[in-house]
């Protein structure tokens, strides 16, 4: 049963050197409330895993500027250019991930599989130091499953006990994510009684989420 | 011809190599030019890689809805029949091959159909986003570039240089000097911008090329 | 673009010694009335992937009974006696596999990965002939992707173009297999206009599906 | 003890395991007993393999919905704040190690903690359905079972000879004569049905045993 609680109490959750998921792509779906008050911690030596750090001075951006992450894992950094310098830098080590890599392999944590076969990236530099395996004259790489202590999260509507909906393409990563790490936090638009949300078009069902907190508009 | 008139052909052309009914991703850019030629009668759906189907055109000033986005994080609508779905939906349908055709961007292309599209060491280092997955995924890739880059030199390379995005994927690439099909090894021209001849096209492809017995002019649009 | 068929013309199109996904869990989302249709145009030497082979005489049971079903991977089928007594008779081969298993691997298939790690199995008699691999001390099987000809589903609701939504417990395989065939076959209570589905509703979009019947009655 | 005694006596013993908030999976038959038991006060999740959450009592008769079955086919309803999802989620949920209880029968438990439930090879192979999944992936493990088979013998053994639903996944077996707790090659009798003496519950065991020194009797239901 997820609990509500402020922004404030979600954000002193997190602990210096987590591992934390954000969900969103460029800012669209990002818990951007949640992000803003992570910044105010003054927390530190965060390792982000995300598809992208949205721009410069928002959404994960924030983060970025703040000098809380030290290790990113994302798909694309190219709309941020901060994360840019500060990878050359030094400040900043940068995984790249192909992004359906990177959401299959956090789906693959969040369902308890040990990794999968994927042709994407065979003959890359992505394909550096994994093993190969050829099946019926096809190669895959084998890539291993992602998890995180955090994830932070955006939907449109919660229940009160947590059932999720997400709206248009704000939905993107949040979902898979939800399943992936050992607390998820969620910022959602509207709390509704337990019973309003039709069990068809819950899309995060409630014991995936353990914090809610009620943003106050949306951050697009 | 003016730079807008050059991507227009390429866009132009790329436009007529869909079909009916095919689900489409176009890359940022140049490759969203396509959406303006698609012929009468054909019905596309085009996929964004950030979750849905059913891209439309960019919402009048005013109307933007912050949570319909395209994959370059710009202001989109949704049309009738679209359908939105979560990362992992969206490119289980992507490595799936349920994409029909690819259109996207290159730094360089070469005769082997390998792509490079995501960066260049030292310089420049976006990510690849979605493009490994699409240029691997996709039943069709097409690639549409200028033919050279802007100090002249050719994107139609002999091999790629530069880290690939995929290797053997590339199936057309469509330039402002013609239209080349991959074949291991060397590119066909298969259509020429009339604005060029055979030697200057020639002149500026770096990688092997062929001439189509059926060599003929691209379409200029009108 | 799907097209709208008398369930006579679909039937028609599944040729004898095809592979044919059917979705539903004991009768309960399997589409029955292309299931009776199907039986009547006389097919053999099937392939069937299901989770269950229904009951005697009811959904995919027909098959059964029918003799058309000559190869079945499925996960349970317990339920229908008489699939044991010809599997015992050696008309009917059963390959069982772990429902989650099944499942991930159609999903598999639909999503163009190569394979993937699973822990379920280990240690019992589907890890038989299997490639083990172990990460992180811990020994997982590699299982392989299953597609299939055709694949047979039902859902509640269609638009024109043939975006589904699938109701309540009867959604089950139906959207995984509807990813996974060359040809899938909808049977749906309703079709609606293009529009009239809320975009964030729709469960499997219209391009996955080929071909969509109007069943007659919700059969559970 | 009548057998419904013996069944309930179980359920009612399994139902005190269960923590607030736990999301839990049941199997068919015996199992399905837990239920009735869950002490007041304590919120309990009921997840459905076949694809939802908030599984609630069967409907009165006459108001079955076809489309809402458990596991076993049979109608039941969901409850408010339940859930449904395709059964690839269902088993993403399950092997992910988000169901933090399953109960489930027994042909044959072991003291390595070894399951084998599913088939007897030459008469009975109904197939695994989820349960492998199950095993492997909730977070505890329960066994319900009586304690030996309708001809006399133990269904605790000293190892398995019907082929595994899963090995080394067990942490709890209840029986009709006590509770036990696996524990790697001996169980541990943690609680025993006051009607039998410690000897009986040995004889009857083939599993090695051992005592909890904090050895009590078992409630028995109202």
């Amino acid at each position: 049963m997820a609990k509500i609680v402020s922004v404030k109490e979600a954000a002193a959750k997190i602990t210096s050197g987590s591992s934390v998921m954000i969900g969103g792509f460029m800012t669209c779906g990002t818990p951007v409330g949640l992000v803003r008050e992570l910044v105010k911690t003054g927390v530190g030596d965060l390792t982000v895993i995300a598809n992208d750090t949205g721009v410069q001075g928002d959404g994960i951006g924030m983060l970025i500027t703040a000098d809380a992450v030290t290790h990113l894992i994302a798909s694309h950094i190219g709309t941020n250019p901060e994360t840019g310098k500060k990878k050359i830098e030094g400040t900043i080590s940068v995984e790249l991930v192909p992004q359906g890599t990177l959401v299959e392999r956090i789906r693959c944590g969040g369902a308890g599989l040990g990794g999968f076969l994927t042709p994407t990236g065979v003959g890359t530099v992505v394909a550096e130091g994994k093993q190969h395996i050829t099946l019926d004259g096809q190669t895959y790489l084998l890539e291993e499953p992602l998890k995180a202590d955090f994830a932070l999260i955006k939907a449109w509507k919660a229940d009160r006990k947590g059932n999720l909906i997400y709206q248009k393409s704000a939905r993107n990563f949040n979902p898979i994510m939800a399943m992936a790490a050992e607390t998820v936090i969620v910022e959602v638009e509207e709390i509704v009684e337990v019973g309003e949300i039709d069990p068809d078009h819950v899309m995060t069902p409630h014991f995936f989420v353990d914090f809610i907190v009620k943003g106050g508009e949306i951050d697009g | 011809m003016a730079d807008r008139d050059r991507r227009n052909l390429i866009a132009y052309r790329i436009a007529q190599e869909l079909k009916d009914g095919d689900v489409v991703n176009l890359g940022i850019g140049l490759p969203t030019l396509v959406c303006a030629f698609i012929p009468p009668g054909i019905d596309i759906t085009l996929q964004s890689e950030n979750g849905f189907i059913g891209l439309g055109p960019p919402p009048a000033k005013g109307e933007e809805d912050p949570e319909i986005v395209n994959a370059g994080g710009q202001p989109v609508t949704i049309l009738p029949g679209g359908a939105f779905f979560d990362s992992a939906e969206s490119f289980a349908i992507i490595r799936g091959g349920h994409v029909d055709v690819t259109v996207l961007g290159a730094l360089e292309v070469d005769a082997y159909g390998n792509l490079a599209s995501w960066m260049v060491p030292g310089k420049m280092v976006p990510g690849m986003g979605g493009a490994m997955d699409l240029v691997v995924g996709a039943k069709k890739v097409i690639v549409a570039t200028l033919h050279t880059t802007r100090t002249g030199e050719s994107k139609l390379r002999r091999e790629c240089q530069l880290p690939l995005t995929a290797a053997n994927q590339v199936d057309l690439v469509v330039t402002d000097m013609g239209v080349f099909q991959v074949n291991n090894g060397s590119m066909i021209l298969l259509e020429k911008n009339p604005e060029f001849s055979v030697e200057q096209i020639r002149a500026a492809t770096e990688a092997p090329l062929e001439i189509s017995t059926q060599l003929k002019d691209m379409e200029i649009p009108a």
